[in-house]
């Protein structure tokens, strides 16, 4: 498997605060990584820095061996690279159709291409991903009275119909019904299988990173931890030590 | 499009063609309104479906209305003398054939002039969010306002009197009438397409989130400077048309009116509904309407009147007409029953 | 549709952090419907009384609230002992927060009374719910003051007090407890970390000294052994305060295991209300929220 | 969206029904229109420019009206608020024309209010006599219709000017040795003065060494005075309507600026001796009409009866803009009669042959439409009153020149 | 425009020919601005707390001036007028807030800017049918000082305002950092959900919040119309300045927003003399550009603008 991302010592730092220290970590290639960590430890920090929203301040970020740190955001968005939101964030007065219309990739295509009217092909793509991620018959609702968790299931169709090459994301379950989150963990393993996506994904309900995630990284205070299997991870010391606390 | 909206689209044409022979008296009131409506969907455009609030869209109307005087009075005398002589002078005098191309040459410049302004300023400010970037075109509009009185090559604080019609015309307001109406239907076909293409979906996303928008790719940035770019073309028309209609172009109160023509655009989009096709057009004709009736019958507190219906609006009605039609009767005209639901 | 998870072992209890399996895949929707089936009927508000020990203290009474024109709770009842602790439950959606919302008044009540100790409070603002009431509220998203230091935030608790020195000694009280705030006393409040931050909101309510507790989803985005913590200070609120909480927890489990009554909401409807250990119990339940 | 363009349909046709309907004039009133500033930054002459009118009406009608042909007519006046806008003005006179049926125009308030309205009543062809457009410009446009009570803007301060040459000697130089200092609105009216004042300096050979315009939302010109204090020159000339002159006394009083001579527009609508007392002392003050001028008429009397009924009606001395104001319904009523008819054509003509005396002034129009019978007055404000200084033949006293610096006072 | 430009040049020698020029300008400026950034502390307090921006700051201050000159009109001390003037707004601030400022403090900042600008419309044309639209002036009486043979004057008026910009400013950081209303109000601009939980009336805090700013408006109005000269329609300089002085500031650093209205007197000082008097208000307005711009530009840098 080659190497999509790697994240190479990357450091950043807020006024005196180290958020990130020489984090190196490595996503294969149609794999499913996750980050683990407590609070404040840096996972969000670090995915901020990949996706572009804040130069980082030692290090090198390459995805498919180009390097994107100095990109912004929507270029890196446009390499194939996206992320999701841990504060779901969808676009709440459109409906959910116009919602993964307007999020179909135009990566390859050039600017003038805004001024076409939307074909029938798009439509019947993005009636698939709501049919796939359970959304279908909320279609025609608008995006913003949907709940919070359906919030959560339209975001993640919405970067389905973008066709990345890599997803991450931020937190897919918090605030999401126990049932549903089976119904997740069932989707974005379909994802990563069927579609070929790779997967990085920050999670605190560990049932959910441990049934999912094929290698784990961990951060605390803004270093990188501890990295392995699943259940290396969770029968290491230092993590239990620091995330799942002894009781 | 269906024969239902075909018949009204028909009936409106005609009856915009035939307004000024029904109502020959209003003619420069009807005149006025078709402008409003390029003014309240131009700032619509923006402001509504894109959710940037500019309070400095006037500085285009203000760009198009010298540009455009400019262009007819340079392409027959020296500007700088003609604004001299303080639009006085019985020396400058255009015939038919210079108005007309001062017309034809005009317009389409002071639409570009505007258009480029608006690609310049719009790199610049587009970038801030909120109300950011609302301070900024505020102060961008009255900045442009002073720097315009003080430039004495367009007449300075003494104003400018753009080509004074010849005498051959003898209904010179009814050309006025017809090329605001044509601007108008102009405007409105060009939004009511643009919604419907993928732009229209960007812009909207932009608004409920940009963030997101540009996360997933989106070069939000050119999107919304070309947003700027769209609105101000036809608001740099409607300028060199509205300076003509007025005869005489003050820097502050005609061209770089903030305080009147800047915040009427945002109060009539707002009235007629916010973010949608029909909103901007209904809210300028109701405010016009309104503004007429103010000015009628409250002499002297008028203006009182105006502040207590601008407070009215956007305390108790921020919803606007369109928008409380669609919560009464949200299976007519609920959200999905908008232009854009046409284009698949 | 509907299978169970294989990592659940004692008759559908899941303890712990452990694995569960994915065949468990149900949408939103098929949660409502499912929950709507298991309703034990329209629950008879003299059932909840018996629930509450038949001295309810906090009661609610058929209550329509919503937001705007939308109504989220249709003719919605509650009963709540002195010193009780009761958890919400429900699928996203289901007007939990809600009902915490319409008690501390950030809702549009149409119909119905909240009353506490025998008071009618359904009228009362949010801002006097404190001072008037004795309710407390603690949110679901970030409710410190950023730029006040951690001190302050705590005396802030206080601010209804008639004397300062009275907040004063209670942050100190928590400052005892809670060494990881101590340490932090002095720094202002935006510098915590997510943990800490909730750590910081709990623990403030011990200044504030209410008589009703709302806590709306303790849990969210926290790591486990922030978790605990904040759970045992609810405890130690309930416990040896006396504290009567109403809480909204998504981990239901936690929820329940933690509370004394368990009521259940679908649609903005009462479905089912038991004793938290029953309802951690019920198959039906378990299936339905508690996860695989 | 069908029911929403029916609505729309319906307002158009609504607004058409409304604004239509017009307010024609009973069989024995003329109605006069007049879109005057009651409300923005010329609302005190708007206001003066009003009750000008106002009191002229009153008279006349008292004195059994206008007698055109056969029949007597009542006057009456349609009034507008124009906002002190050029914009609003236009439009007004479009809406008195075109929906209010008035053929005839008094006009507003301001050169710039003025210009914007002369080209609506030209293209109409509606009479239009006005009292407050000064500025030149309005009288080289060619336009039949207008015609002007008042001396135009060149003349304001060519007086004053004039006495500067004259008495060099007082201030210790030579003519074309003074040095001046302007500071002038940015408007249309108070930059035609700035042209006028900047070709009879240059006439007298003076420098201009100062030659500021003082934006519109006008509060404080303590840049320009500094430079004043620095410069040093002989005459500071002002005029921005009321609130420049207002500006101008305060802040000169304030900042201790010495100038030999100051001159300014618009004193008394700025009532500045009643505001700053001592402040105003020796400051020039252009102006187009004085009580104490020699003029009469039968309707009002003498220049110094008109004051005093105006005073007894609205309780304060009558600024020169209300008695233009007065002056240009006379001069309507003097045409009306002599046309002996109503028509439009037939008024314009009875107003370009307009021969005579007012209590304002003599009144006679050159082909342009500008009155040539009448000069500007100069005062000085001269223990605590306007003293009339030039010209000579209605001068009441002489110049205090220079003026006593505040060190002296 | 070759001849202008040199008299541009000509503008700088000047300025720096005499240092009684220069510092007299800077003078000027500073006490001008003193005035200004009154006012921007009530704009600062009202944008912060309730996140309102009140574009009838000017037409507050304008009525204030208007409190001094009838004062003056009826034979009273016009300071007098200084409190006054600061109590009528105080309670017109609770009325505004009461019909109409309380349904928008939820809204977006678009919201209050509009529906506060229809306010400032009403006021101004009250002003002007109650007041008449002459300007006005209450004159203190105060003298002037003055150094260097009359190079130097200052107006002892615009003094005293300057002293009182000072202290009120002091008075309002000890007033929150120290009272109980004060340290609602401080909770209520940093979280005002939270406020609410802890018991504190929101609402309560608003309508003081607003209240105070009016007070201040007032107060420096009072001062306004003693040093300058006031009318009903002079208030949108006011307001404009204040604005530009809370964001070059910022929301919450009293010190800052003296710094700022001081500084921004005397360079508009500056650049009037330089630019001529009509380019004054293009220069501020340009410089509000100018500011937001650069702001933009360094958030952007940090790439910092996620909100």
């Amino acid at each position: 498997m080659t190497a999509l991302l790697e994240v190479d010592g990357t450091s950043k730092r807020f006024g005196g605060v180290v958020a990130n220290d020489a984090i190196s970590l490595t996503v294969p290639e149609g794999a499913i990584v996750g980050l683990i960590g407590p609070n404040g430890s840096g996972k969000t920090t670090l995915f901020n820095s990949i996706v572009g929203y804040h130069p980082i301040d030692a290090g090198s970020i390459r995805f498919r061996s180009r390097e994107i740190s100095a990109l912004r955001v929507p270029q890196i968005a446009r390499l194939g690279l996206l992320r999701t939101f841990q504060q779901t964030r969808i676009y709440g007065g459109l409906n959910c159709v116009q919602n993964l219309l307007i999020s179909r990739s135009t990566r390859r295509e050039p600017f003038r291409q805004l001024f076409t009217l939307q074909g029938a092909r798009g439509r019947e793509r993005a009636e698939e991903l709501l049919e796939f991620v359970g959304l279908y018959e909320k279609r025609n609702l608008l995006a913003g009275d949907l709940s919070f968790g359906q919030q959560k299931l339209l975001e993640f169709a919405m970067a389905l119909m973008s066709e990345p090459d890599m997803l991450m994301l931020d937190e897919p379950t918090a605030g999401i019904n126990p049932t549903l989150i089976n119904g997740l963990i069932d989707r974005l393993k379909r994802a990563n299988a069927e579609f070929g996506i790779t997967l990085f994904v920050i999670e605190h309900n560990m049932r959910v990173i441990m049934n999912l995630a094929e290698h784990i990284y961990c951060l605390a205070h803004g270093e990188l931890l501890a990295e392995g299997k699943p259940a290396d991870i969770q029968g290491d010391p230092r993590v239990i030590d620091a995330y799942l606390g002894a009781h | 499009m269906n024969p239902q909206k075909m018949f009204l689209y028909g009936a409106i044409v005609l009856a915009g063609l035939a307004g000024p022979f029904i109502f020959p008296n209003n003619q420069v009131q009807m005149t006025e309104l078709w402008l409003f409506i390029v003014f309240a969907l131009t700032w619509d455009l923006v402001g509504g479906q894109m959710g940037y609030n500019s309070f400095g869209n006037v500085v285009f109307f203000g760009i198009g209305m010298y540009a455009c005087a400019v262009v007819q009075i340079g392409l027959v005398y020296d500007v700088g003398e003609y604004t001299a002589a303080k639009g006085g002078g019985t020396a400058f005098i255009f015939d038919l054939a210079q108005y007309i191309w001062g017309f034809a040459i005009g317009l389409p410049v002071a639409a570009m002039l505007a258009a480029l302004a608006a690609c310049v300023l719009g790199s610049l400010v587009l970038g801030m969010r909120g109300h950011y970037f609302a301070i900024c075109t505020l102060g961008l509009g009255i900045a442009a306002g002073e720097i315009a009185a003080g430039w004495d090559w367009i007449g300075a604080g003494s104003g400018m009197t753009p080509a004074p019609p010849p005498h051959d015309i003898d209904n010179v307001n009814r050309l006025f009438y017809y090329m605001a109406f044509a601007l108008a239907v102009a405007t409105f076909a060009t939004i009511a397409w643009l919604l419907r293409t993928r732009f229209g979906l960007a812009i909207n996303a932009i608004r409920d989130d940009e963030d997101k928008a540009e996360a997933m790719g989106m070069f939000t940035t050119r999107i919304k400077v070309t947003a700027w770019v769209i609105a101000a073309t036809f608001l740099g028309a409607a300028g060199g048309i509205y300076g003509n209609l007025k005869r005489f172009i003050d820097p502050l109160d005609t061209a770089f009116s903030g305080a009147t023509i800047g915040v009427w655009m945002v109060l009539m989009a707002i009235l007629g509904g916010k973010g949608t096709l029909w909103g901007p057009v209904i809210g300028a004709i109701v405010f016009q309407v309104t503004k007429e009736l103010f000015w009628t019958y409250l002499l002297g507190w008028q203006r009182v009147a105006l502040g207590v219906l601008i407070v009215v609006i956007v305390v108790f009605f921020p919803e606007g007409i369109v928008g409380r039609v669609r919560q009464m009767f949200p299976e007519r005209f609920g959200p999905r029953a908008d232009a854009r639901e046409g284009a698949e | 549709m509907g299978g169970r998870g294989s990592g659940g072992g004692d008759g559908g209890r899941v303890r712990g952090h452990g694995s569960g399996g994915v065949d468990a895949v149900m949408s939103v929707d098929d949660v409502s419907r499912e929950a709507s089936r298991i309703a034990d009927g329209r629950l008879p508000v003299t059932a909840l009384d018996a629930l509450a020990g038949d001295a309810p203290f906090l009661s609610i009474d058929h209550l329509r609230a919503g937001y705007g024109r939308m109504e989220v709770l249709h003719d919605f009842s509650l009963r709540a002992g002195k010193g009780q602790s009761l958890c919400l439950i429900g699928p996203n959606g289901a007007g939990k927060s809600t009902v915490l919302h319409s008690i501390f008044g950030f809702t549009d009540i149409f119909e119905g009374t909240i009353s506490v100790g025998g008071r009618d409070v359904t009228g009362l603002s949010s801002s006097n719910k404190l001072a008037s009431a004795g309710i407390a509220y603690i949110l679901q998203d970030n409710s410190v003051f950023p730029d006040m230091t951690v001190e302050e935030n705590l005396w802030m608790g206080g601010y209804l007090k008639a004397k300062p020195d009275a907040a004063r000694a209670a942050a100190e009280n928590v400052f005892e407890k809670y060494p990881r705030l101590a340490e932090r006393r002095r720094q202002p409040a935006r510098v915590l970390s997510g943990g800490e931050r909730r750590l910081l909101e709990i623990s403030r309510a011990l200044v504030m000294d209410p008589e009703v507790l709302l806590v709306d989803e303790p849990s969210i985005g926290l790591e486990p052994r922030y978790i605990d913590m904040v759970f045992e200070i609810l405890g130690d609120l309930q416990r040896k305060d006396g504290k009567t909480i109403i809480m909204v927890e998504q981990n239901a489990k936690k929820g329940l295991e933690f509370a004394d009554l368990g009521y259940v909401l679908v649609s903005g409807d009462l479905v089912k209300a038991a004793s938290g250990d029953d309802l951690l119990d019920d198959r039906d339940v378990g299936r339905l929220f508690l996860g695989g | 969206m069908f029911r929403v363009m029916k609505f729309a349909a319906a307002a158009v046709i609504a607004t058409g029904a409304m604004a239509g309907t017009q307010a024609f004039a009973a069989d024995d009133v003329i109605t006069l229109g007049a879109a005057v500033s009651l409300s923005g930054k010329y609302s005190t002459n708007g206001e003066h420019t009003q009750r000008g009118y106002d009191l002229a009406v009153q008279v006349i009608n008292e004195r059994g009206g206008v007698q055109v042909g056969d029949t007597t007519y009542m006057l009456e006046i349609k009034y507008y608020d124009d906002e002190s806008t050029a914009t609003r003005g236009a439009e007004l006179a479009e809406r008195l024309i075109q929906q209010d049926g008035v053929n005839f125009l008094l006009g507003p308030y301001s050169s710039g209010l003025t210009k914007a309205i002369a080209p609506v009543t030209e293209q109409h062809g509606v009479p239009m006599v006005e009292g407050n457009g000064a500025s030149r410009s309005l009288f080289t446009s060619g336009y039949r219709y207008l015609f002007a009570v008042l001396s135009t803007s060149e003349q304001y301060l060519a007086s004053a000017i004039d006495l500067a040459a004259e008495r060099a000697a007082d201030l210790g130089k030579a003519p074309n040795e003074l040095t001046v200092a302007l500071a002038f609105e940015n408007d249309p009216f108070s930059q035609d003065v700035r042209a006028g004042v900047v070709e009879d300096a240059q006439r007298h050979g003076m420098q201009i060494v100062i030659d500021d315009k003082l934006p519109k939302e006008l509060n404080d010109m303590a840049t320009t005075l500094t430079r004043v204090r620095a410069l040093q020159p002989d005459l500071l000339v002002v005029s921005g309507h009321a609130r420049g002159a207002a500006t101008a006394i305060r802040q000169i009083q304030e900042m201790r600026v010495d100038v030999p001579m100051l001159a300014m527009t618009h004193c008394d609508s700025a009532k500045i001796i009643k505001e700053f007392g001592d402040a105003a002392e020796y400051t020039l003050c252009a102006s187009q009409w004085a009580p104490t001028l020699t003029y009469q008429d039968d309707l009002f009397g003498s220049a110094a009866d008109y004051a005093a009924l105006f005073e007894k009606t609205y309780d304060y001395a009558p600024p020169y803009q209300a008695a233009e104001s007065s002056a240009a319904v006379m001069t309507f009523v003097d045409a009306f009669q002599r046309a002996g008819t109503l028509d439009r054509a037939a008024v314009r003509d009875a107003l370009a042959a307009t021969d005579m005396q007012t209590f304002y002034g003599n009144i006679r129009f050159d082909e342009t439409g500008k009155n040539i019978a009448k000069p500007m007055v100069l005062y000085q404000v001269q223990n605590g009153a306007y003293v009339v200084v030039a010209p000579s033949e209605w001068a009441a006293a002489d110049p205090v020149l220079p003026r006593p610096g505040w060190a002296d006072r | 425009m070759p001849r202008r430009g040199w008299r541009r040049m000509n503008n700088i020698e000047l300025l720096f020919s005499s240092p009684a020029i220069a510092g007299g300008l800077l003078i000027d400026g500073i006490l001008f601005g003193s005035i200004f950034a009154l006012i921007a502390y009530g704009l600062a307090l009202v944008w912060g707390v309730m996140n309102i921006i009140n574009v009838t700051q000017g037409e507050f201050v304008i009525l204030g001036g208007f409190a001094a000159v009838v004062m003056a009109d009826n034979g009273f001390h016009p300071l007098l007028a200084v409190p006054v003037a600061a109590l009528v707004l105080y309670v017109l601030g609770r009325l505004l807030y009461r019909t109409i400022i309380h349904r928008i403090v939820d809204r977006d900042l678009f919201t209050s800017l509009l529906a506060t600008f229809g306010i400032s419309i009403v006021l101004q044309q009250l002003m002007n049918i109650v007041f008449g639209g002459d300007p006005r002036n209450a004159d203190a009486g105060l003298g002037v000082w003055f150094a260097f043979d009359y190079s130097i004057v200052l107006s002892k008026v615009k003094l005293l305002a300057f002293v009182l910009a000072i202290v009120v400013g002091a008075a309002l950081v000890v007033f929150l950092k120290m009272s109980r209303l004060g340290q609602a109000i401080r909770a209520t601009a940093q979280n005002a959900r939270a406020a609410r939980v802890v018991g504190i009336d929101t609402n309560r805090v608003y309508e003081a919040t607003f209240a105070l700013n009016a007070a201040i408006c007032g107060a420096a109005g009072a001062l306004a119309a003693t040093a300058y000269t006031i009318h009903p329609y002079i208030g949108l300089p006011y307001t404009v300045r204040s604005f530009m002085i809370v964001i070059i500031a910022g929301l919450g650093n009293i010190g800052g927003v003296l710094a700022a209205g001081l500084g921004l007197g005397a360079a508009e000082y500056y650049a009037g003399f330089i630019l001529g008097a009509e380019f004054q208000i293009a220069f501020v307005f340009g410089l509000l550009v100018v500011v937001l711009l650069a702001r933009s530009w360094w958030l952007g840098r940090k790439r910092r603008y996620l909100k």
